[in-house]
Order: C-alpha cells, then structure tokens, then sequence
C-alpha cells in the first residue's frame, strides 16, 4: 500500500484548480503544456494564464489522467504557481512540489515530475522554444507507463 | 473493519468463524509435536488426519495424495520442482502468459537454467487456443502447468483438454487451482491432473497454509528436505493450527458448494448495473467462462489507483491487478496479455466477492461508484472531447 | 492437557498467551493482504513491520536482514540452496554429523547432484574437532552450515570460532539456531554469521512460521520464486498472524532472556538429582558448553521407549531423539556420533524445560522415574548380574 500523507489525500479528493482556461483579458497569455499519453498511462495537462507585462502566472489549471499522486502533485503544482515568474517557475523543482504535499512514496516520486515536465512545456510552448525529448536517457525503465528512467528522475530530483 | 465493504476475496479472504473455532484448541491446549511419540503428539496427528480427509473430500481425492504446504507459491514451486526433478531428462515446459507470478517468475528463473518454457497466448477474452498448446507439445515437454481460473479475470481454462493434450505427449499436468478450488466443484477422481496447487487464505482459513495435490504414484521430490513429515514428501515441523484450519475450511467449501451461496447473483447484478449505468465500461475476460465470484471492469479514461483510493474512502476495498503486482507501476501482466487496448489497461478493477459478500455492501458500491468515475473524468484530460 | 508435564521443549513448545493475544486480532479482523493497496492491506504490512523490528532485536539484527519463512526446515533448506546458487562455481559444503535431518538430509541429497559434503565428527561429548575443520575448508567451500546448539544434547558449538575460520577460506557461514534463540543471547552486529535460522514454534510462537537472518549484502537467491513479498527473497502471501505471532514470542524470549528465567536451575536441580539417586545413569553430552535447558541422560541396560511410555503413563512427556526421527526405529545419529557405548544408546532420554516448567513439575518426574527405571531394569535380561 502505498503511504500517502493526509495532504496528498486532501489534494486529491478536493483538488484545487482543475480544469481549463479559457478566458483572458488584454494583456494576457494562455499557454498549455501537455506530456504523457493514455498508453503511460499517465497524461498531465497543465494550462497558465500568463500576465505578458510582468511575466507573472495569474491563473493555473490542470487535467490529469493518472494515479492519485499524479493528481494531487498536479493540482499542488497548480497551487505553487500562481504569483510566480516564468523565471521563478522554471526553477520549480519536482522535490519542491513534493514537500509542498508533505512528501511522496519514493515509487511515486515519477509523479511530480510529471508536473514539472508539463509546466516546462508551457513555458517553452509561450516562449517557442522547442520541447527537448530526453531521447538520450539511459538506464532502466523504472516507470514503464511513463517512460521516465532512473538516470532522468536523479537528475530531476538532485 | 467489521463495516469495511470486502470485495477483494481473490486476494485474501476472511476467516470463517467455525474455521477459528476448529482452529483454536491447536493453538492453546494441544500444541505437542505430532511427530512426538508421547500421548501429547499423538492428539495432534489425529487432527492431520482428519484434515487431510476434509482436503481429500474437496477435491475428490485420496487423503495420501494431499501434501500441506505454507501458502500457494510454495505449492506452486514444488509441483515444478518436483516434475523436473523426477524426469531429468526433459527440459521444456509449457505454461501461459496469464499465470500467477508463483509460476511465471519460477519458469523465467528455470529458463536462465537452461530449461526452454513456452507461454502460451489468450485472445481478448483472456482463453487459450488450444491449437497452440498442441504445436508446443513434445516429447521432451516435462510438465504442462496451467492455472484453472485466473486471479484477476476469474477467466476458467479448459483444463480437462489440456490435460487430455499433456497426457498424449507424456508430459506432467500441473494445475495452480489457488482460485478455483472452493468456487468450482473439482473431482480428482475423474481428472487428467496429476498436481493441482490450493492456498488456504483464498477459502476462508488463515495465512500461511496451502496443500498440494499429487496424484498417486506421480514420482515426487520434496522441495523442503529434511524430517520425514507429510510421507516424506514436505519436511518441516507440521503447521498443525494451519491444518485444521484448512480442513474445516475445506469441509466447509463443499458444503456451501453443494448447497450454494448467493455469490454469482450478487456478482452479476453489480457487474450489469455498472456495466448498464456507468458509460464507457467494459467487462473483462470471457463473460460466461468464469468464476462465480469475480468481475474485472474497465473504466475508459481514467486511471485504477485513483479510483481504488475513492472507493477506499468509502471503505470499500478492491484491486486493480493482483495483490503482488499492484505494488508496483506496471499495468497488470494479464490484461495486457489480453491486448486489451490502453485506455482499458489503465483504468481496471477487480471486484471478487465472498460468501460473506451481501446485498446492502453491492447496494452502497453501486451508490457510490458512479460518483467516483465521474469525479476523475471531469479531471482527466482525455474525457473533455 | 493443562495437567500434563511438558519436558519436550525442544520438540514444541506450548503458545504464550500473550503471544495468541497479539496474533489474534490478524486472524479476525485485520485480514488484508499486506501486499493490497486498500486500507486494509495496509494496517496489516505496519504488523509485519514491527514484527520484523521484534525478531531483528532478539538477534542485534537489522529489521531488513529477516526473512520471514514457515518453518526451521525451510530456512534451512533456503539458506543452504542460497549459498549454492549464488556461488556456482563452488562444490563443496561443509557440516556436521550431528545436524539436524533439514540440513542432513538435504546434504545428502546434495551430494547425488554432484556437491562434495564435508561431515565434521564430534567426540563423545557432542564437541567438534577446529583443527578438522580447518582441515577441510578450501576456496571451493561454498558454505559451512552448523548448528548453535544441539537439539538432542544441548551442546554448543564454538560458533564464531568456525565463523572466523570460513571467512579465511571466503565460504559462507550458515548457523542452524533453531535451539538456541530464546535460550542463549545473539548479536548478529558483531557476529561472523551470514545467515541464521529460526523457528517460531520452539520459542513459543504457533508452528508454520520461522525467520532467517540474511546479513546485509549477503549474495541471496530465494528458495520460493513468485510475488515480490519479503522484498524478493520470499514469495508468497505472508503468514500474517504467524509472522505477528513470531514478533511477539521474540519480544518475550528477549525479556526472559535479560531478566531470567527459572529454567536452568530446574534443569540442574532435575539432572543432579537423577544422576545421583539412579544408579547406571550418564549425562550425554558436554557438561557446561550447553543449553540451560536440555538434558540428556542415558538410563543403561533399558530401552529408551519403554522409559516415555511409563513417563506418558504420568502425564510426562519427554522423548528419546528428536522428534521427526524418533518415528523411527534407529537409535539417534546424534548420540551414534557421539560414539556413545550401546548400553546407552538405546536408553536415552532428552528433558528439554522452557520458562513454563515449574519446581512441582520437576518434583512429581523425580518421584516417578527411580519407580519406572527399577521396573524396567527388573525386566531386562542385562541387569540380573
Ligand atoms: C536444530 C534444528 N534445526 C531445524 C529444525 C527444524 O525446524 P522445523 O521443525 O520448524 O522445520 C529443528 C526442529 O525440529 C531443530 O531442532
Ligand atoms: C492463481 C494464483 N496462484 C498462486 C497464488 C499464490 O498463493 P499464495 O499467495 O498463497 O502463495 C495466488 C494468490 O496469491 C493466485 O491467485
Ligand atoms: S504517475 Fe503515478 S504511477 Fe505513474
Ligand atoms: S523391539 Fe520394539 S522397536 Fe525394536
């Protein structure tokens, strides 16, 4: 069983922010970010209303297919980001969003870097800046479903 | 957990009550030694022997064709074990793609040995062509294992034929019959088996108990050497409270065989309801060929773990995969055996019920359920178009 | 059987009530899988995890070096076919005459598929010979296998004297200690022992449930091959109330084991007694490198049989040899290794206390047993002289 803290299970039985942004006002930017697939069998779809003035995140909203880490480190990942720069954004780290739900099962640790994945698409994605595959990872699958390695999440996590 | 809502009977079940009470005595008064010359162990053989019979009358056996074992795994390893021990010279065996991890990890390991193991395939509906079983058979097949029903589908094997099949070419018939036995109605007597696995904790006795069935004078070895317990075929200290156990779990099993349990209506009424109320569902494995007590349905577009963990909210346990498999991230072996497209694959559920299962827990899954599902789409990405 | 004098402990031993009360509620209640993802699952692996904190604290363990198993044999049986497989190349074993048939037998058998089997003798004290180890070891030594102490005799073995010899030769150490835990202290942090194996039910723990230490790094290969439980290196659903029980019984053994029990002054109060009021008597067995609680005593010119009969006739329950081989007609390879004289052989008996054994107990056996010797002897052809 796997042991999730009361705040993991918080998020996801009442998950903040999910959805779509679909509305703007002058001024404004919204950009999606996607990764996953129904054949992972995990899938994250994370949408930011972005000010373009400032550079500031005003609004996030996420879909996600997955299990209830994934869920509930996506929605926590939606929480961190309002207020903060594209800049402060892209430093978000997947342990920040882990500590920020009081911590995840180390087989679940994947999960959050979903999240970071996603909200680095939509950051590339406003910015056109071409999305980096990390076709040149190594190392056992320890993931299958999402197809993220060892050698990738020590990467992502230190 | 008296009020938790149990649906995961293919896992583990409760023990019965009369069980404990059989059980009881072995674990206070009568604890001698059975292999103790002194009154005191003496007591405590009688009760084997009794259990032994009770196990026999189950499955339509001779009590010294029963082997007790500590779990199913165990029996598992040792029908293998044995088959290749006692014909050294045949170094391929034949099983499917579909078996428990007891037999498919022993089989992956006898491979790096130098054994050649053909896993055969089922189409979407979880069944074997038999076509394919005959093209594998050779003369230098030592043992055919199948299971009887399948843990996660509850999908039923022809075993018979394949029996029929092994027989013609020689070869040992080993059948894991962990989640058969109980549910269906088995008689040794009148079958191709010559080993058929059983564990205890999937009939209402505890953990820690299991028997092997080994037709008479099929040649044995022993996987636990050592004192001559269990005729020489399983040392170790007998697990006597485990046996009586197991007895009065079997005793028990024929009688509510025979004289039926409202398993089956119960089973179907969910499955219909949910398959009739609920879009986007689909039944897994063959709709008739099947144990009683199981239904494996999926839930298109979202995901099992999050619908576990709902349905656990409401205390209300079921599985996505088997119990040892759930532990890790990959999609259950067996449905992907099956071909069954992704969306399925993912957002699985394994309801198994028991004969403790009743009309008012199946009434609140189906209050609640529909709930669930909708919840985790309005969150997925995938249900929007 | 509340009534009855249980002097064979190294048989069996009876439940500690606390110990069915801890276990109790798993075979009721908590009856989740510990491998499902539900709730219920859950509660069940935090039981398993103290239970493995309890027994790694008996022995100065980590709680990640025991393996749960169901049985002394098994962990035998295991620890021994570990060894093999992890080092291929070595052929070689090395043991003792005296060890019990789990790892006797199993040598033997060993020994039919190519191994080369080293029996270390002992004198007639039940002592081993260093300087015939010694002899023995080579760089194709794969594992030396002892015992800590003897199950008939009591008698302990210089354990991390061998332990440091077969580390020189790079072969593994397995320790069979199933008589000593619970009666002498253990500490695994400062041990050369590679792998220890205990069983539940002769430290007042129900029969079917064992452990074996497997120190960290120790190349391991699992005897049962199957789900992921015991972190791979034990498949099958575990015993849940056994392993529950098993925490609980080392628990006790570690406070009796600090705070002491009664057992080795009854022990020496019952030995000294018979030895000098029952004339033709020996103690078998080293006097002081021994268990506190067994005693083994040869009654000359009568047969050991005959002697736990007219015992069991007064609720006394001892026995001659171990129990898995006293269905047997041979006198104990124990005590033929030991070189013991005929006279003695055959008229052995073993008295084995636990911390349940009271004074009035052992005062009704001497009252008896002068009676039950002089009749026999008054029967026997070899006495008349
Ligand atoms: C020294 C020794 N080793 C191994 C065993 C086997 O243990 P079990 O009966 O639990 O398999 C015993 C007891 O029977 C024993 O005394
Ligand atoms: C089909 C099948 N075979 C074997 C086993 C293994 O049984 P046990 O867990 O008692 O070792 C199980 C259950 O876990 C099973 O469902
Ligand atoms: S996203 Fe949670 S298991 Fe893959
Ligand atoms: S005479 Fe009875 S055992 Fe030999």
């Amino acid at each position: 069983m796997w042991e999730y803290t009361d705040k993991v299970m918080e998020f996801f039985y009442n998950p903040r922010n999910q959805g779509t942004i679909t509305e703007k006002q002058e001024g404004q930017a919204i950009t999606t970010g996607e990764v996953g697939s129904i054949a992972c069998g995990d899938a994250l779809r994370l949408h930011l209303k972005i000010d373009e003035a400032t550079q500031i995140i005003l609004d996030a909203r996420f879909q996600t297919f997955g299990c209830a880490s994934a869920i509930a480190s996506s929605s926590a990942l939606t929480e961190l980001l309002v207020g903060k720069t594209l800049d402060e954004a892209l430093s978000l780290t997947n342990r920040e969003i882990a500590e920020f739900l009081g911590g995840l099962p180390e087989e679940k640790m994947h999960c959050s870097v979903m999240g970071q994945e996603a909200l680095e698409a939509a950051i590339f994605n406003y910015r056109g800046i071409p999305l980096d595959h990390h076709e040149d990872d190594e190392g056992a699958l320890i993931c299958k479903c999402f197809g993220v390695t060892d050698a990738r999440i020590r990467r992502v996590i230190i | 957990m008296k009020d938790c809502i149990y649906l995961d009977n293919n896992a583990t079940t409760q023990v019965d009550e009369e069980v404990l009470g059989a059980m009881l005595p072995y674990l206070t008064l009568y604890y001698g030694n059975p292999s103790s010359m002194h009154t005191f162990g003496g007591q405590v053989g009688s009760a084997i022997k009794t259990a032994r019979e009770q196990v026999a009358a189950l499955l339509g056996a001779e009590p010294s064709e029963i082997v007790f074992t500590s779990c199913g795994t165990e029996g598992d390893n040792a029908a293998i074990r044995a088959a290749l021990a006692a014909q050294p010279n045949k170094r391929h065996i034949i099983t499917t793609e579909v078996e428990h991890p007891a037999i498919l990890n022993l089989c992956k390991n006898l491979e790096r040995q130098g054994y050649t193991v053909t896993y055969l395939s089922v189409n979407n509906q979880g069944q074997l062509d038999l076509s394919e079983l005959e093209a594998s058979l050779t003369g230098n097949t030592a043992v055919v294992s199948i299971m009887y029903a399948n843990n996660e589908t509850g999908v039923i094997f022809p075993v018979e034929q394949v029996g029929q099949m092994a027989k013609e070419y020689g070869a040992l018939f080993h059948v894991d019959a962990v989640q058969a036995v109980g549910k269906v109605p088995l008689n040794m007597a009148e079958s191709t088996i010559d080993m058929l696995t059983l564990s205890g904790h999937k009939i209402h006795a505890p953990k820690g108990i299991g028997a092997l069935y080994v037709r008479r004078n099929t040649r044995f070895r022993p996987l636990l050497i050592g004192g001559h317990q269990e005729r020489g075929r399983r040392a170790g200290t007998e697990n006597v409270p485990g046996i009586v156990a197991l007895g009065k779990a079997a005793e028990l099993a024929a009688y509510h065989l025979q004289y039926g349990t409202s398993e089956r209506e119960l089973r179907d009424y969910l499955e219909q309801t949910i398959l009739t109320i609920i879009p986007d569902t689909v039944l897994n494995g063959h709709p008739v060929q099947r144990l009683p007590n199981t239904s494996n349905i999926g839930f298109k577009f979202i995901e099992g773990e999050a619908i576990l963990l709902s349905l656990n909210q409401y205390g209300i346990c079921a599985s996505s995969g088997s119990a040892c498999t759930s532990g890790s991230l990959e999609p259950s072996h067996i449905l992907r055996a099956m071909g069954l497209p992704y969306s399925v694959l993912h957002g699985s559920i394994r309801f198994s019920l028991s004969r403790f299962t009743t009309q008012e827990q199946i009434q609140k899954v189906l209050e609640v359920l529909p709930g669930i599902i909708d919840r985790l789409r309005a969150l997925s990405p995938f249900n929007s178009d």
